[in-house]
């Protein structure tokens, strides 16, 4: 599919300068672009483009990326005030991108992860079938290489355009997940502003851990809807991370410049669980269970102890009926 | 595209289209129409309704319990709309809030521990937007019900009663087999929502509604849907009788096609439903779309960085942000 | 242990009558004997010995008492303003049992259960050691068996006379309930007034369906407690069966007379899972699983459908991507 | 009764007794005792705090999140009590709502997934008895983390640090091994709690605190406790690094302990250890206690109700209800 390069659709002052939206001030772009994207004047968090969140994230030169190729379908023939085909194009000569996400392999202080990002400037980095499809084989990959998954959201939720097929990428993007946990593979969610209805209705908030950055809008129904459909304004800070934690949805919020930092702490805290003999199916004692992730413990713990402290759990005194926990074992069997 | 005479060149809806599309619609959201518990009641035996999330509430949007289906008990779980004024503010016109969810999820383990299969009906115009069901995790509910579904060791006959809503649906919605009633919807938003979004004009439904391709025969056309079962004369909500024993075969019939399978290969085969839906070209290409940053201020901007060096660009000056953001195209 | 069996402590008169707490009316008790304990005037349930339960419940003379030489030891010397032995011993006179919960095996229609029950006359229902064996016992012989557990709670909590001793009984009890889970053996709770404490707060709330007679009291603490913690009074029902229905916590509010009716309902459309294979770890694929309850449906369905609804679920149509789910189920392999 | 040495006849607690074990009590509420948090900086490294238990809040009361353990990574989670006014607010001075053991159980539950040991440590006065917890679930909360905890396939070190109150602390406290510091208390209530209820008064605390036997020492020769970790000089409030660095050794000391069992041998023994904790006395006596019914009007009535005719009791014959209910005796 050719793609056409046209002219800047603005002009050079405009161009130049940003003003933020949290404090009004004028931001010079490139000093935004030194600065992380983040307001020099209130710390305000622009939306990032992927480069730029890849920049950010992970070791330089680390990444490479997967399925460049997949590209959008206009299955339903879809037709607003202008075909969906054209609508895809706009944002692929706007942004250099094929669709609203990029995914690949890459690391992070070292520690190799599956990461996949949204571009919220492709269409609103909805989901339609090539995000979900991304996202699912970034989930598969993770799975089969044992590796972290990561997933950095910013999106208006599932494509329109797509119909149906878009809100099955809730299902495709989710059914992954089941088996990470079922082989122990670790997925952080990084909710970046904004992350919104499909997105968040799927593996955003299934993420075993999850990060938000400051002030990002997060939430399940646009805010107008909701207060369209109760009659009443919506309360301060609304839909906002903070708002996520105070309700036990985030784990942590995260200012950007800590943002790759408390990444390589968590996936360091959070390893993969330790043995892999390739079962599919969840197997009667996972075979990365403690006891791969305990012989490895008692390897750690072998030297280091204080044998003063009179434990002896294999031994405890026998109870009040005269049953010693050896024959209670025996009993359980 | 392998498959491309099923790919339509885009324009805007035709007329005949927009108005099938919206009759549908009218049918699917019919204030007579059978909803889940008229149905459960043809359907099945001995129904016993279980109540709560064990965490916060009862929500009577989502009905649900165990019956049996021609003898075999059966995990039954379904939207609830109201019939009039008073059962409908009771059932929130079947659009749920996060218990709503979780008592469904409840009820799918329960099934789950005892090998029981669940059929469900959906039924909602979508989960209940309010800011009460943002505060308990509306996104976080619908998200862990699909999570959960996807990997239970029972089989799932779904049924699209009327209006297939959205997240709120589908969070009921993955199963084994998916059946349609012949005037359901289905669709990723409201054609209002739709409408007011691309349109900019909730007038515009109708038209959204034709574009969206949400009826019952284009749901299968695009392999969400499996099977329709069709409705008697005018329509269901003229015999739900006769629409019941409809349903009743239907789920019987999917319901004996999976009952050969072992428990791997039922889930193998889910999993290969989901991952199989969807459209999109794989051209094989390695590289990003556009190979050359398209600014000279930028491209000025890295030869000064390391002049006269030639190195492997930043991947934020491949795609490097615009200085505005484009909210208009966000999806719902 | 001797059983003294003193002068009943009360005269004739009050005997033969009591006085409703709901409506004050008075009533001749072999009236609420004749009806389930049930006050004729407002429908009052009042509280049921063992026996009684047993008689409502369970199938004539299919009761066959477990364990009923258990009896409860004075581990820690308790001693108030008397000695716990004397406690035990005065409600064993009282009541005839020897402590707070009787189990066993019987029928409900029919259908085979483990039952155990409370008697809130025996030191108000509360739960120590012989209580927590006791059900411990009955949810192990649920699963030895394969046969649903019951329980009739009516309990104002643990037993402070074993001091953790009995606290450790919330574990002893709760325990059993995660090999009922992994064996597909169904748990069904019963909640009668009142149901509070370390009771409420193990076994009890945990069952797969919970059932509660109407106005019972349930809850977690005193609701004197409750109040004096935050110095307000309690909302109107607060803490009753109905309370929690609303709250999500309970399945239903039965009425005393179409309790043993819901209970073989539920023990109908609530079948043990299909196959025992006797592992007593969680098999890869439960072995009890939907394979073995499926073959059975297979053969229950198979005569009785119409083959006009063209369902094929093992060859959907290709997708727009050409693959056939054969192909995506050789990939996810 | 095996073990017929260790029972104590019963009468009042001795006054030296009670001036221990209320002693203790004061050393385990000590406003400066080392609280969670001050423990997990010295015992840890690391420690990356989690927050939320995705359904509805997050609860202050009680902290949790993965860490290392002389380099292994292990997920931690304690009742975290204030050290003045403001943080006892934040913290509802330890008592926690629902939603923070359900945090809890979250956490657990990752730790489950990943293969990863936890330690949790138990502060608290007892679960918030407020009607909001009522309402929201408090005893499922408490009752469903006991339960999740009973199954978890990863090695769990609970350390009482102080106080161990009632199904609040429980609910956090099923472990493979149980240590406690030296000063801390354990106890199915409150001393206050218990005082009011079986002595009528508050002010008898001291005595009710003896009468249960509530101390490290106390658990220990009970079987609640598999061990005591000493505290430093006057008690850990006078150093927090000391009593960290012992705990340190010691839960080290049992990790390695744990860490050579089998998953399936580290859950029979963890239940083994459940089931062995109680005393009782086995009699064997197969019938009720009461072979005969104690009232004449009741036999009566049994003879009129088939005269002549020997016939097998109803069980309620045999244990007929009292028509009076005697609450005094209910536990807590
Ligand atoms: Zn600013
Ligand atoms: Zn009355």
């Amino acid at each position: 599919m050719p793609i056409k390069f046209p002219f800047s659709r603005r002009a050079a002052p405009s161009d130049a300068w940003t003003k933020c939206p949290s404090c009004d001030a004028q931001v010079f772009n490139k000093q935004l672009e030194r600065n992380q994207r983040l307001c020099p004047s209130c710390g305000h968090h622009f939306r990032m483009s992927v480069g730029e969140r890849l920049d950010l994230l992970l070791d330089r030169e680390s990444f490479e990326e997967r399925d460049a190729g997949l590209e959008a379908v206009d299955r339903l023939g879809f037709h607003d005030d202008r075909p969906y085909d054209d609508r895809l194009e706009a944002s692929r000569v706007k942004t250099g991108l094929r669709d609203a996400v990029v995914w690949g392999t890459g690391t992070i202080e070292g520690q190799r992860v599956a990461i996949g990002i949204f571009d919220f400037r492709f269409m609103g980095g909805s989901m339609g079938s090539v995000v979900g499809e991304k996202l699912a084989r970034c989930f598969e990959t993770a799975l089969a290489e044992r590796i972290p998954a990561i997933v950095v959201s910013a999106s208006g939720g599932a494509r329109m355009q797509e119909g149906t097929l878009a809100l099955m990428q809730l299902a495709k993007t989710t059914a992954p997940l089941v088996r990470l946990d079922d082989a122990g593979v670790p997925f952080i969610a990084v909710l970046t502003d904004p992350t919104t209805g499909g997105v968040l209705a799927s593996f955003a908030s299934l993420g075993d851990v999850i990060l938000a950055e400051p002030k990002a809008l997060i939430g399940f129904a646009g805010a107008r809807v909701a207060s369209d459909t109760v009659g009443e304004e919506m309360p301060e800070g609304f839909q906002t991370a903070e708002f996520l934690l105070t309700h036990g949805f985030v784990d942590a919020v995260v200012p950007r410049p800590e943002l790759r930092s408390s990444l390589a702490r968590l996936l360091r805290l959070l390893p993969v669980a330790a043995v892999d003999d390739g079962a599919q199916t969840t197997p009667p004692e996972r075979p990365w269970g403690p006891i791969g992730a305990l012989s490895g413990l008692a390897e750690r713990f072998g030297g280091a102890v204080s044998e003063t402290i009179g434990i002896d759990v294999d031994q405890p005194p026998a109870d009040g009926n005269g049953r010693t926990p050896a024959a209670e074992r025996e009993e359980a069997r | 595209m392998s498959d491309a005479q099923t790919i339509q060149r885009a324009g805007p809806p035709a007329p005949e289209a927009v108005e099938e599309a919206w009759s549908r619609v009218q049918l699917a959201r019919h204030p007579q129409r059978p909803r889940t518990l008229d149905l459960i009641g043809v359907i099945f035996e001995g129904f016993f309704e279980l109540h709560g999330d064990r965490t916060f509430g009862d929500d009577a949007a989502i009905v649900g319990g165990p019956a049996t289906l021609d003898g075999v008990p059966v995990m039954v779980i379904g939207h609830q709309k109201g019939t009039d004024t008073e059962s409908n503010i009771l059932r929130n016109f079947g659009s749920p809030h996060p218990e709503g969810f979780r008592k469904a999820q409840r009820l799918m383990r329960l099934a789950d521990k005892l090998g029981m299969p669940i059929v469900t009906f959906l039924d909602t115009a979508g989960a209940f937007p309010g800011p009460a069901a943002e505060e308990r995790g509306q996104a976080e509910a619908i998200a862990s019900s699909i999570k959960l579904m996807t990997g239970l060791q029972v089989p799932i006959v779904v049924v699209v009663l009327g209006e297939g809503g959205s997240g709120g649906a589908l969070a009921l919605g993955v199963g084994d087999v998916v059946l349609a009633l012949e005037n359901a919807v289905y669709s990723v938003i409201s054609p209002e929502g739709c409408a007011s979004i691309l349109w900019r004009s909730r007038d515009e439904a109708r038209t959204a509604a034709a574009a969206m391709r949400m009826t019952a025969a284009d749901q299968v056309d695009l392999g969400v849907v499996d099977a329709i079962v069709a409705e008697p004369g005018e329509g269901a909500h003229t015999d739900h009788t006769a629409t019941g024993k409809a349903l009743r075969a239907a789920i019987i019939s999917a319901m004996r096609r999976l009952s050969g399978r072992e428990t791997a290969e039922l889930l193998a085969t889910r999993y290969a439903r989901l991952r199989g839906l969807g459209a999109y070209l794989e051209t094989g290409a390695a590289s990003p779309a556009r190979p050359e940053v398209p600014s000279l201020r930028r491209r000025i901007g890295r030869i000064l960085h390391l002049p006269g060096v030639p190195r492997r660009p930043r991947w934020s000056e491949i795609w490097p942000s615009n200085d505005t953001d484009d909210d208009n195209e966000r999806g719902a």
